[in-house]
């Protein structure tokens, strides 16, 4: 009986793909599917939103300009409404019944590694359009956001350098955090700085006054926040009422949920953030693509460093098709352990990493000014996702589809 | 043999409906048809009414908890989660060979059904009962969901499993049966859809006969008037343990099932979302009857699944929509409401014919 | 020999005793009626014999064991019974199932079947019994209950008011039950306001008054009581 | 001079889940009266009180009241054109102090006034010796003494008085009869008294409703209620 | 570290616990124990006072003024969703939770729809004070005597005022309140206009101090929860002590061992009350008084 509703159900409804502006001289050629699953709504909406709008307005370009060897690029998107059990729903079904060639999924790292195993299973192929923790090293996954090397490595030592060899550091106390924070001390005690405290605030936590004194005790030159998700970015406009008054360091704010823009000045003063891209970058290449991205969405909120990564993985997808001549992930990959995927992309020159299917990024430090403007005090170029291929990883030899961390590397 | 007869004369009763020679053949062509369609369908469609099918078991357990005994649980997707990560821990110590998988499905279920001894011993016997259980019940597993999204430490590692925090736990094994050529590994497939439908069938049943038995009398005596039932000599605390237990352990057969499944658990899925969501279910198709709620979680489930395919971003605000107004217009579920209609009708048909 | 004993039972809520000092002996055997005036303490009295309140202090005895701290089922399980003031039936249940579930704890299979079978007779509910207890009128929920309460052959029988809504037909038949009951070897214990009741079935009477033993002796000595007569039969009480 | 219908019923119809209790019932009170209703256990004197001051719904007929039909009105409604009503088992807030049930009383008329305290505490005393004390721990005498201040500090044309001596010392019993007839005398407030007790019936009743199975079966004089046959008769004692 | 400093601290901390966990459950304590309700929604609520809050300070009203129309803004709301749903539920109080349910995620989602992802936030006034080497927030004082306000205005609501007295009468004996003249509806949806107005009133007096996403309200839901079960059915009886209790257990876990350790305070003193009392602080106190 059940099995007859429920094939009543999928028989009745159409199916809900959005094939968006093909031109009549595509309409012939067979679709790439591309399956978008993003959080549309729910917790992470915020940060989330633009990058489905990215990756439209991308596949929108690419499909006026041919598609990628002249087959239109169709979109398939659902929303997963901030919650794991719906990314393996849908990644499967995108995997399965849409039969998508590419996957771009994901926000939270836990949404990630909910549809992983699925995508390992199923044998897709899917992009994570994020900055994250680092360590996946999985060869049915691209990883095109920043990981925790490319913005600590640049961050933390400037930041010795310019107030002082005190840090603190508070952290969201999930493997994010955990992980960014083990950065972080690895690398202040390589430069000879002292960690005066380190707090992990559980996921959720919106009230800080004791983490605040905490602070006020161990009187650090500047604090590292990594903190995550709506309600711990509370700890700003409290800090800030509780007179504070120290810089900050962080790889999340700013260029993820545009907190400079959200938040009333001045609690975010002295706010120094490495990201690869937000939208006050002041370059030919950006000023052409927010042009763009507002054109197409005047009511976009912010452009922000995934929205960017979303849109140049499109791109970076046409070419390595285009160069395989083929949709196959073995055979994309092949064109990958060439080590020679880049492209100029609104933040500037980024490469794929063949051994560890990340990405080389440039680093932006942005400065938050005490009336919320952003400043510009330094830029890495080039700055290589080095560590996993240090520690072991290496695709173009051997997939062992996990993820590790420092202190759980590869095995040897 | 006796004791056997007797047994299935359960399954029909004063507790359940559906009776009789209809009944029982809408069931078998129902349960024929479940059988069978896998082979005109894809694997996709297949590996997603496994999916439906892993939640049936919380939702029975919902519904012996709260529509048979009366005891709002608001916590059932602690035992999920419990039996869960307990799955995970022990596969990815111990591993899938020798059918061990099949042991860890148990001994997870077990630990499920451990844990709500203890809190119920702490409840039933503390004589918590009405909204405030639903209160206790639903504190207990947020605070469940922070504590374990907290674990993501390297500290926090039972052998050679870590907890992972938020991100969830991942890599262990599928569901593996030893097999004389080769293990048969259950992906999320025809093979896992059958044996998760034999479970659903056999739980089924097992729990028709459980509430149409003496002790099924006793819990249902317990909602009506627990001071009555009482006065007749039972323990009720006792009972409403037992039973709250054997609901832990189905929400626990959830949990397990669903970790095989996507090979994944995270503290999310005993978050406030989660947890709402089997009441949802159980209310929507007719929490006092397990028929109704069988079919109303499968409808439920596709339908919402349906919603969020098309309805983008409108899709949790029509689930919302649609939950006040069963909560207003169909108070016993809308299943149940349908098949009391239809009970009606076929009982006046007969009359008509005598 | 004393079935249930009372040795020195306080129960009070905030400043006010609701019974106070109480000492009482129901012998094996007997019928006996507890009167009195509504807040004499009566219903409480028997909350604390059944366990339901814990005393504030004294001891219960019943059959020679100490029950002072066992819980409720515990001291059914011992042999004592109750049916309410208010019919504690349940209500979304057919009669047949409310006689199930207080049988099956003694009895299964056919035995049980032909026990419900025996007491639908007894209680002239046969017509009814497929109704849910809920429609039944108040009488008959009396009658279900006092079936439910006798069904577990207990050596005590506590009747809080059993013939509440009851017309006085329907009263003397349950007085007619509770002798024979009574004859059985059941022990019985009554709260009752209906004179006509007290006088059809006791062979004792108690009355409370404000939460103490007021007065107790046989129907014929309460009636003749001045006292008694003072505080709760009124001079031209109806019933009387 | 006769004194206006202040009260009356036609072909009144009610009951519980859909069974009618009363079958066309129809009583008449004028202005000042005291009249009691009689009749044996389940015949529906209380469901008849409930269905006057609105606790269960009228299903067929009328309750018209200083003329105007009030059957469709809510309870609190009827309360606020002057009925009070003293129930069965006297219903006090028990969490509440003696104060507070008096104020809830006379809330219809706005806030407790001093002049009202005083009122309700020279007619039952003991009312102000336990001002503060809550209701719940009261005895059912002085409860019930509670429950009939808590409605005259309202000033009600009507009192619903159903089974004042329930439960209730003799002594306590004649009080509050002499204290209502006392009332009914001072401010001509008409009293419909459902009773099963004699004395109380006859130290207040001007006439008598006999009730069987939902309908008035007869209207007694006074000289009625002190015929002991003619009584025993009705009420089938 | 001078004794006064660190007397200080640890008072300044508890006042801080104390607040949040009173302005976060006071709604929802007043709405379950005065009608065995349990709101849902009371998260959403939460929310509309502190997305009202906003709106209202970027428009130009003054803070306080604006705390005021958020809270006034959610009671009306919440009066509008007793009429319009929870009062054909008071004889099912299991399906108000489904029902609510339904609504916090109407509410959401919609919101998030219909506003966006995101709201400017308003900023904290009143600047910091320095003790020792400490430097405080004044907010966090003057939220902490706002929740001494609400304490003692729901006190003198519930006890001085005509409508308390007649809303405790209502609750104790619903049909006999009717049959006095209280209008028992009115009554209801007051008191959980009352709920939905102290969430709001939360929203608000927090909203300078927080981000604004249509789902802020989850963060107070904990919270709120574990205090009412603590608490019980009783506003003052219950959530105030238990609110204290709490407050000490989770600033002082907190500044022992972080506030992992404040969290799992919170959990163990859920499971030892359970266990002890059943029926919360207020159960247990009114039971000794009755």
């Amino acid at each position: 009986m059940t099995g007859t509703v429920l094939r009543g159900l999928h028989a009745a409804v159409l199916t809900g793909t959005l094939v968006l502006a093909s031109g009549v001289a595509l309409a012939a050629e067979k679709p790439i599917k591309l399956g978008v699953l993003e959080d549309q709504s729910g917790d992470f909406a915020v940060a989330t939103i633009g990058k489905v709008h990215a990756i439209q307005l991308a596949a929108d370009e690419i499909n006026k300009a041919g598609g990628i060897m002249g087959r239109p690029l169709e979109l398939v998107v659902y929303d997963t409404q901030s919650d794991n059990t719906r990314y393996q729903e849908f990644m499967r079904r995108v995997l399965q019944k849409d039969k998508a060639d590419a996957v771009f999924a994901g926000f939270s790292s836990a949404s990630r590694e909910a549809y992983r195993p699925i995508v390992d299973q199923l044998n897709g192929f899917a992009f994570y359009n994020n900055q994250y923790e680092g360590g996946v090293c999985d060869g049915h996954m691209i990883v095109t956001g920043a990981v925790p090397e490319q913005q600590f490595s640049t961050l933390i030592p400037w930041m010795m350098e310019k107030y002082g060899k005190k840090v603190y550091t508070l952290a969201a106390d999930y493997n994010f955090g955990q992980i960014s924070a083990e950065w972080v001390r690895n690398i202040v005690k390589q430069n000879g700085g002292e960690m005066v405290g380190e707090e992990f605030i559980p996921l959720g936590v919106s009230q800080f006054s004791q983490s605040i004194q905490n602070i006020q005790k161990a009187k650090p030159d500047f604090i590292v926040t990594l903190l995550v998700g709506t309600a711990q970015a509370s700890y700003y406009e409290q800090a800030a009422s509780a007179n504070v008054n120290l810089p900050m360091a962080s790889s999340v704010n700013v260029g993820q949920g545009y907190e400079h823009k959200r938040f009333k000045p001045p609690s975010l003063k002295d706010m120094y953030v490495t990201t690869n891209y937000i939208e006050e970058i002041d370059s030919p290449k950006s000023k052409e693509f927010v042009a763009k991205f507002k054109a197409k969405f005047p009511n976009e909120p912010y452009i922000n460093q995934e929205a960017e990564n979303s849109y140049l993985a499109v791109y970076l997808y046409k070419q390595m098709v285009e160069r395989a001549k083929s949709t196959k992930r073995d055979d994309i990959r092949k064109v990958i352990a060439q080590g020679d995927v880049c492209m100029d992309a609104p933040e500037g020159k980024v490469c794929i990493d063949p051994k560890s299917q990340h990405m080389s990024h440039t680093i932006y430090l942005a400065h938050v000014n005490a009336d919320h403007s952003i400043d510009f005090p330094k830029v890495w170029p080039d700055i290589k996702p080095y560590w996993l291929g240090d520690a072991g990883c290496d695709l173009t030899k051997k997939d062992p589809m996990a993820q590790y961390t420092p202190s759980n590397p590869p095995p040897k | 043999m006796n004791g056997l007869i007797s047994l299935f004369r359960r399954l029909e009763g004063p507790q359940t409906k559906g009776r009789g020679l209809l009944f029982w053949s809408v069931f078998m062509v129902a349960l024929i048809g479940a059988i069978a369609y896998p082979m005109f369908s894809d694997g996709y469609t297949v590996g997603n009414t496994a999916y439906f099918f892993v939640w049936v078991f919380i939702a029975l357990s919902l519904c012996l908890i709260w529509g048979y005994g009366g005891a709002l649980s608001f916590g059932q997707t602690a035992f999920f989660g419990i039996a869960g990560y307990s799955y995970g821990i022990l596969t990815l110590n111990f591993g899938a060979a020798y059918g061990f998988t099949l042991v860890a499905v148990l001994a997870a279920v077990a630990i499920a059904a451990v844990v709500a001894l203890l809190l119920g011993y702490f409840m039933f016997f503390g004589r918590i009962e009405g909204v405030f259980l639903g209160i206790v019940t639903l504190a207990v597993t947020l605070m469940l969901e922070r504590f374990m999204a907290q674990t993501a430490g390297p500290d926090w590692r039972i052998g050679a499993a870590r907890l992972n925090g938020f991100n969830g736990m991942s890599g262990m094994p599928p569901i593996t049966i030893p097999w004389f050529d080769g293990p048969i590994v259950l992906f999320a497939d025809v093979g896992l859809y059958y044996l998760i439908l034999a479970l659903v069938v056999v739980v089924y049943l097992g729990l028709r006969i459980l509430v149409n038995s003496s002790f099924g009398n006793v819990i249902v005596a317990i909602r009506e008037n627990p001071e009555r039932a009482e006065m007749l000599g039972y323990d009720i605390r006792k009972y409403q343990l037992i039973n709250f237990v054997i609901g832990a352990g189905l929400a626990g057969l959830s949990g397990v099932l669903y970790t095989a499944w996507g090979q994944y658990i995270t503290p999310s899925s005993m978050g406030m979302t989660s947890a709402a969501l089997p009441l949802i279910w159980v209310a929507v198709g007719g929490r006092s009857d397990l028929t109704s709620t069988l079919v109303g979680t499968l409808v439920v489930l596709a339908g919402f699944q349906a919603l969020t395919i098309y309805g983008s971003q409108y899709a949790l605000v029509v689930m919302g929509l649609l939950l006040v107004l069963t909560v207003l217009i169909a108070p016993n579920g809308l299943v149940l409401g349908a098949m009391n209609v239809i009970g009606r009708l076929v009982a006046r048909a007969k009359g008509g014919r005598n | 020999m004393a079935l249930l004993q009372l040795r020195g039972l306080n129960k009070h809520f905030g400043g006010l005793h609701v019974t106070n000092q109480v000492n009482l002996s129901f012998e094996t055997g007997e019928i006996h009626c507890l009167i009195g005036p509504n807040g004499a303490g009566k219903s409480t009295l028997f909350r604390l014999i059944l366990g339901e309140y814990a005393p504030g202090s004294g001891e219960i005895f019943f059959a020679g064991e100490d029950i002072t701290t066992l819980k409720s089922f515990a001291r059914i399980a011992r042999g004592l019974s109750v049916k309410f003031q208010v019919p504690g039936v349940f209500k979304g249940l057919s009669v047949r199932q409310n006689l199930e579930i207080a049988l099956q704890r003694t009895r299964h299979g056919a035995e049980l079947d032909r026990e419900i079978d025996r007491l639908l007779a007894f209680l002239g509910l046969e017509a009814e019994q497929k109704q849910t207890a809920g429609n039944l009128s108040h009488g008959q929920k009396q009658w279900l209950e006092i079936g439910m309460a006798t069904s577990l052959r207990p050596r005590m029988l506590l009747l809080d008011e059993p013939t509440a809504g009851m017309s006085p037909e329907e009263t003397f038949q349950t007085g007619e039950m509770v002798k024979r009951l009574n004859a059985e070897g059941m022990t019985v214990l009554a709260i009752e306001h209906d004179m006509a009741f007290v006088r059809q079935v006791a062979q004792r009477v108690t009355v409370l008054h404000l939460g103490q033993v007021f007065a107790q002796g046989s129907i014929d000595d309460i009636v003749a009581d001045e006292r008694v007569a003072a505080i709760y039969l009124g001079q031209a009480h109806h019933h009387a | 001079m006769r004194k206006e219908v202040i009260l009356n019923t036609v072909g009144l119809r009610a009951g519980y889940g859909g069974k009618p209790v009363l079958q066309g019932l129809e009583i008449e009170v004028r202005e000042g009266e005291i009249i009691a209703v009689i009749g044996r256990n389940g015949v529906g004197k209380s469901t008849l009180m409930k269905s006057l001051i609105g606790l269960i719904p009228t299903m067929d007929g009328s309750i018209v009241f200083r003329g105007d039909p009030v059957e469709h009105l809510p309870a609190f409604k009827r309360a606020r054109l002057g009925i009070g009503y003293v129930p069965q088992g006297r219903d006090v807030f028990p969490r509440l102090s003696v104060g507070e049930n008096i104020a809830v009383g006379a809330s219809i008329k706005g806030r407790l006034t001093e002049q009202q305290r005083r009122e309700v505490v020279e007619t039952f005393p003991i009312l102000g010796e336990r001002w503060s004390q809550r209701a719940g721990t009261m005895s059912g005498g002085q409860q019930q003494q509670l429950a009939i201040g808590r409605v005259l500090v309202a000033d009600p044309e009507l009192i619903l008085l159903d089974e004042p001596s329930e439960g209730i010392q003799p002594n306590i019993v004649q009080d509050i009869a002499r204290d209502m007839v006392a009332l009914n005398a001072k401010t001509g407030v008409t009293i419909i008294l459902v009773e099963q007790n004699l004395d109380m019936i006859r130290a207040m009743a001007q006439r008598c409703y006999v009730m069987d199975k939902g309908r008035i079966v007869a209207n007694l004089d006074r000289a009625a209620l002190d015929d002991e046959a003619e009584m025993r008769r009705h009420l089938a004692v | 570290m001078d004794i006064a400093t660190f007397a200080f601290a640890a008072l300044y901390q508890f006042a801080d616990a104390f607040a949040f966990l009173v302005l976060s459950a006071c709604g929802l304590a007043v709405i379950f124990g005065m009608m065995g309700v349990i709101n849902l929604a009371h998260g959403e609520f939460i929310m509309c006072g502190a997305y009202v809050t906003a709106t209202a300070v970027h428009a130009g009203l003054p803070l306080p003024l604006a705390i005021l129309a958020g809270a006034l803004v959610s009671a009306v709301v919440g009066m509008l969703v007793e009429f319009v749903v929870v009062r054909h539920l008071y004889e099912r109080p299991l399906d108000t939770i489904v029902a609510t349910w339904g609504l916090s995620l109407i509410a959401t989602q919609g919101t998030l729809i219909v506003i966006g992802s995101t709201m400017a936030g308003v900023g904290t006034p009143f600047g910091s004070f320095q003790v020792g080497a400490y430097s405080y927030s004044i907010y966090r004082i003057v939220l902490f005597l706002a929740a001494l306000g609400v304490l003692g205005s729901l006190y003198a609501l519930f006890n001085w005022t005509s409508f308390g007295v007649k809303a405790r009468a209502t609750i104790q004996v619903p049909h006999m309140a009717d049959a006095l003249g209280v209008d028992t509806r009115w009554i209801y949806s007051l008191t959980f206009a009352c709920g939905a107005g102290l969430a709001g009133l939360a929203g608000g007096l927090y909203a300078p101090t927080m981000t604004l996403v249509p789902t802020m309200g989850a963060t107070f839901l904990m919270e709120a929860f574990v205090t009412v079960v603590i608490g019980g059915a009783d506003v003052f009886l219950g959530t105030a002590p238990a609110a204290a209790v709490l407050a000490v257990v989770k600033s002082v876990m907190t500044s022992w061992q972080g506030q992992l350790f404040g969290q799992i305070g919170l959990l163990v003193a859920v499971i030892i009350v359970v266990r002890v009392l059943p029926k919360g602080i207020s159960g247990f106190l009114l039971r000794e008084r009755t």
